[in-house]
């Protein structure tokens, strides 16, 4: 479904992609793990547009969107919940999920965003509230909401459970394997090792800008992802 | 040397002085566009001092200086709340207060026969203490760049010492200031005061070369040039508000071609330097690049690969 | 007498009742553990301490004196000194300065020492500046600017920002934050060599392997008020604790959710 | 007069609103598109809509060099640098239009001849009334504008976080850049109708735009629509009360004071939020 070929992304001088190669199959989802600074969260930046990679190529469902703009890629079909969820504070929820809307025309966008309140009962009752006043595991929710809105083939989701406590994590990841099933396929960013490979049916590691493994789950033990996933960082620190 | 290129080393010299105390406040972390109202109080207060009360230059100064600082920690204590654009607006509006009660003021004493002092929009014109004691142009000169060499001296040793690292770390993060038991409150007011009386400084001279100051002289024009000295010659040094001066008096004043189109050369230069460099030409990396390599150091200085 | 007495701290914003009538008393010496889901008041009771904000309601006590509504550079003069979940270092600034900075009115500093360009004393304190990037493995860094540094260094930059104040009580905020399970453990390794002289200290994080290492005694916040508190094995196998905080699937898996090893 | 302060502060506010910096060159596109109007009349002794129509094509036209050159050209981050550049553009503005304009005074034609009417005992020049109806009707369709379409929609996303817009698929630059135009535009209108009914232009009125509009919008509250109408009308009417009892200097002294006095009792504008948001807001500060 999605396909990277070899793509290299830079800031500056430095490199922070080194020639990632990987691919997402549909109705599938698909991990990415690795330390800080590896580039995961590049590697969503350059997939979603927001960076232009300076080699490589990226394709979605047989069309080749590299290097377009955030606009084309989400009208595409592929949809980001941003690392740090990002609402718009001092909008109401149901604005937010407006914004999600954004790149699409067509006269379904209330319908949708009822069903959005459907899904989450929380943020129905929150409807006309400012983003700002939810507490964080809400805002996840709208951030995932708001990136639904956009009706998307493959969500990709940068680090959901950051910052949140336990129990909201489990929820969150809860209601990842429930999109899942619905038929949408994932690309997770995490750092919550346990949870990612709970839910995975592949994943990636990425050390220091180059892809280090892939596979399935259960091709390696949990505790040795984790040593293999964190070795690379061992040694820059 | 020639007169003209004595009257651009004065002007340079002149507005080094407010460049600096543009300069001050933005280390402080505030954005001033009134510092033009200090320059006036002290071209205004220093000329009346020589010009109405017969004082000698020298102790004119100190006094504009003074009447000057004072002003100015009154305004920063009464803006201590205000942050950012909201700060920038209200220097103005004290700026801009000042200039326009110096239009409506008028009050002449006698001196010699002559009616002396601040006259409305006519200015506060005979201030004759260098025609008087025989000061000829490029003895301001010395005196100008004399006062200039001490003040750059105390920038330098403020920089290293604890006190620009203060100045600089309310700038940078007024709550992490505070948490490392800064008295922020006091030290803006004291930053306040000393660029006022910086500018004071600049206006004491100015009034003194002219011998004729208005009120327009000290418009918003001048207090942004200020700011813009600073910007774009640098904020990691207190040597870049001087560069930012150089290049626009020394400069452009020396380009014949330009003349007629100045404001149009300079504020494209402003622009076009603005867009590759926002913190002026010699900012905080730079600077802080030289000095390791005057040091001979030149170790990892950047950071493992960004996120 | 406890270094830190806190009695009944309240504090609102709005409608919000962000911390309802805290009470706790950490001792001389001990590492104290805060814990408690995002939003239930972790950071806002850091920041009644500092003095960030006033309490809206009751009283603290450190070493004796109150200081409950104090302004915060008053209550860092009294020997409290904390790091930031947010980080908060000065960018254009190197991590040498950065720490050389925060040494400002250190008990005993005075004017004269704010203006010092060298001397004696101050070539002390520069040398005391040298010794604790050593401590903090940050020597090789000592001319980097901050905002240059990967993220486990700066926190480990935050903290030797602290230390170098000689603080009687140590706040750290999420000092594990955003770092994987190897870069967790060499926090902890720091953590414990901070605490080992005695030095009291207060942590906030949602680590629990990092949280159940170094603490003597921890306290869990939910919706502003406090639900558990006492030594780590007790408290983390609170029913109610589990049920609020660590989630309901936490009993078959041993409270491991933030991805440790 | 007020709501001709009123209408240059809608323009100053949407631009800072979308931005959150501050564009001094405001007041001299304003007075580039009233030049151009000018000329028009002038040369080819146009009509009062073409004239309004080349004074919001003139003004549109310098903002959206403003905007490319200041804003959209310097990076993220850099309000200070954006706002100094912005000044650099007005001084070459102001010395291209006195190239332009060698004479500095230049009629501006009328609206018409109108006589002064009276209205609940007050007699009030009647482009007075029609400044504030056409006031009214722009503030109505910018309210629309913002609230019930998508570029309003986008235009208020990227208010508050232009990163989060661009994850959208919102193309922000290009938002920025219509917003800023749309801005631009309003105070064209804002410039012509002022122009109007003072019948005399110089290139100092770029100063004198950008200072209403300044003290209108800081009166109101930064980044308000309606705090931009209520700042401008308040500064209208403080104006009027001033000149009639002290004289014209005095006139500018009173804006000015009223200004510094607003941001030292009440910095948050006429509108300010309450202290429950401000608490808010300092949560979010740590």
């Amino acid at each position: 479904m999605l396909e990277i070929a070899d793509i290299v992304t830079s800031y500056g001088k430095i490199e922070a992609l080194k020639g990632v190669s990987l691919s997402v199959a549909p109705g599938e989802i698909t991990c990415l793990l690795g330390p800080n600074g590896a580039g995961k969260t590049t590697t969503m930046m350059t997939v979603a547009g927001l960076l232009k990679p300076r080699r490589g190529s990226i394709t979605f469902e047989d069309r080749n969107i590299t290097g377009r703009d955030p606009g084309h890629i989400v009208r595409s079909g592929i949809a980001l919940v941003p690392e740090n969820r990002l609402v718009f504070p001092d909008m109401s929820v149901h604005d937010n999920l407006r914004t999600g809307a954004y790149s699409r025309s067509d006269n379904e966008i209330e319908d949708d965003i009822d069903r959005m309140f459907e899904r989450f009962p929380r943020l129905d009752e929150r409807q006309l509230q400012h983003a700002g006043t939810l507490s964080g595991g809400e805002q996840q929710m709208l951030a995932v909401a708001r990136a639904l809105m956009a009706r998307p083939k493959l969500l990709l989701m940068d680090e959901p459970s950051l910052g949140l406590a336990p129990m909201i994590v489990e929820e969150i990841f809860r209601i990842i394997r429930d999109l899942n099933a619905e038929g949408t396929s994932i690309f997770l960013v995490e750092q919550n090792v346990h949870q990612a490979l709970k839910v995975a049916h592949h994943f990636y590691l990425l050390e220091q800008g180059r892809v280090t493994f892939g596979g399935s789950p259960g091709d390696l033990e949990e505790d040795e992802v984790i040593q293999r996933a964190y070795l690379g960082s061992a040694e820059t620190t | 040397m020639d007169d003209h290129v004595i009257t651009v080393l004065n002007n340079i010299g002149g507005f080094s002085f407010i460049a600096l105390s543009a300069y001050l406040l933005l280390l402080s972390g505030e954005i001033s566009f009134g510092q033009q109202a200090f320059f006036g109080i002290g071209a205004y207060a220093s000329g009346m001092f020589t010009a109405m009360f017969g004082l000698s230059f020298w102790i004119a100064l100190p006094l504009a200086m003074l009447v000057a600082g004072l002003a100015a920690a009154a305004v920063g204590a009464l803006t201590l709340r205000l942050r950012g654009l909201y700060f920038a607006i209200a220097t103005l509006a004290f700026a801009e207060t000042i200039r326009l009660i110096l239009v409506a003021t008028t009050w002449q004493v006698d001196v010699d026969g002559e009616p002396v002092g601040p006259n409305g929009s006519e200015g506060l014109g005979n201030i004759r203490w260098g025609f008087d004691n025989e000061y000829a142009p490029v003895d301001f000169l010395w005196m100008i760049y004399g006062s200039l060499g001490i003040v750059l001296l105390l920038f330098f040793l403020m920089e290293r010492s604890r006190l620009g690292s203060i100045v600089r770390t309310i700038g940078a993060d007024r709550l992490l200031a505070e948490t490392q038991g800064i008295n922020v409150t006091r030290y803006k007011i004291l930053v306040a005061g000393l660029a006022g009386a910086l500018a004071a400084i600049g206006g004491a001279f100015y009034a003194h070369i002219q011998t004729t100051v208005y009120p327009e002289n000290f418009d918003v024009m001048l207090g942004v040039h200020s700011l813009a000295y600073g910007l774009i010659g640098g904020l990691g040094t207190a040597v870049g508000p001087i560069l930012g001066v150089l290049l626009d008096v020394g400069f452009l004043e020396a380009v014949e071609w330009i003349q007629g189109y100045r404001m149009i050369a300079f504020g494209g230069l402003v622009a076009v330097l603005l867009i590759f460099m926002p913190r002026g030409i010699l900012d905080e990396r730079r600077v802080h690049l030289l000095r390791l390599m005057l040091r001979g150091r030149r170790p990892d200085i950047h950071g493992a690969a960004g996120h | 007498m406890a270094l830190l007495d806190i009695n009944g701290i309240g504090r609102r914003f709005g409608a919000v009742e962000a911390l309802d009538g805290i009470d706790l008393r950490v001792e001389e010496g001990e590492v104290f553990g805060l814990i408690g889901p995002n939003g239930s008041g972790k950071t806002t009771l850091f920041n009644v301490l500092t003095g960030v904000y006033p309490p809206s309601a009751g009283e603290i006590l450190l070493d004796g004196r109150p200081i409950g509504g104090v302004p915060p550079e008053r209550i860092a003069r009294m020997g409290l000194a904390r790091t930031f979940q947010n980080l908060r270092l000065i960018p254009h600034m190197s991590a040498f300065e950065n720490i050389w900075l925060a040494q400002h009115r250190r008990p005993g500093m005075g004017l004269r020492d704010i203006l010092a360009v060298g001397g004696r004393k101050e070539r002390a304190r520069r040398d005391e500046v040298e010794t604790l990037l050593e401590r903090t493995g940050l020597a090789t860094r000592r001319d980097a600017f901050a905002g240059d540094l990967p993220l486990p260094d700066q926190r480990r930059l935050e903290i030797a920002r602290a230390l170098v104040r000689q603080p009687r009580l140590l706040l750290l905020d999420e000092p594990a934050g955003g770092m994987t399970p190897m870069e967790t453990q060499e926090m902890a390794t720091l953590i414990r060599a901070v605490a080992a002289p005695g030095r009291t200290l207060i942590v906030i994080e949602h680590k629990m392997d990092l949280i159940s290492d170094i603490c003597d005694r921890l306290c869990v916040l939910d919706f502003g008020r406090k639900i558990a508190e006492g030594p780590p094995g007790r408290v983390l196998s609170d029913p109610e604790v589990l049920d609020i905080y660590l989630g309901r699937e936490a009993d078959d898996n041993s409270g491991d959710d933030s991805g440790d090893d | 007069m007020g709501s001709g302060y009123a209408l240059l502060a809608i323009g100053f506010t949407l631009i800072f609103g979308v931005l959150r910096r501050l564009n001094l060159s405001y007041g001299p596109s304003i007075m580039v598109g009233v030049f151009f109007g000018t000329f028009l009349f002038i040369q080819f002794q146009a009509g009062w809509y073409t004239v309004l129509v080349g004074t919001v094509l003139g003004a549109a036209i310098a903002g959206a060099y403003v905007e490319r050159l200041c804003f959209w050209a310097i990076k993220k981050g850099a309000a200070v640098a954006s706002m100094v550049s912005s000044f650099a553009v007005w001084m070459q503005l102001e010395e291209g239009v006195t190239i332009a304009f060698p004479d500095r005074t230049y009629e501006f034609p009328a609206l018409g001849d109108f006589e002064l009417i009276e209205l609940a005992g007050l007699s009030v020049r009647q482009e007075h009334v029609i400044m504030l109806g056409i006031a009214a009707i722009l503030v109505f369709a910018l309210h629309q504008l913002l609230y019930r379409t998508r570029f309003g929609l986008a235009v208020r996303a990227v208010s508050e976080d232009p990163n989060a817009a661009l994850f959208m698929g919102v193309n922000t630059g290009r938002v920025i850049f219509l917003a800023f135009i749309l801005a631009s535009a309003i105070g064209g209108i804002a410039g012509y109708f002022i122009m109007a009914t003072e019948e005399v232009i110089t290139p100092k009125f770029g100063l004198q735009a950008t200072f209403k509009g300044l003290i209108a919008m800081m009166l109101g509250g930064m980044g308000s629509v309606p705090g931009a109408i209520a700042g401008g009308l308040l500064l209208g009417v403080v104006e009027k009360q001033a000149e009639w009892y002290a004289g014209a200097v005095w006139r500018d002294i009173a804006a000015f004071m009223l200004l510094f006095a607003f941001l030292i009792v009440r910095p948050g504008g006429l509108l300010a939020q309450h202290t429950a948001a401000r608490d808010l807001a300092a949560l979010r500060r740590v």
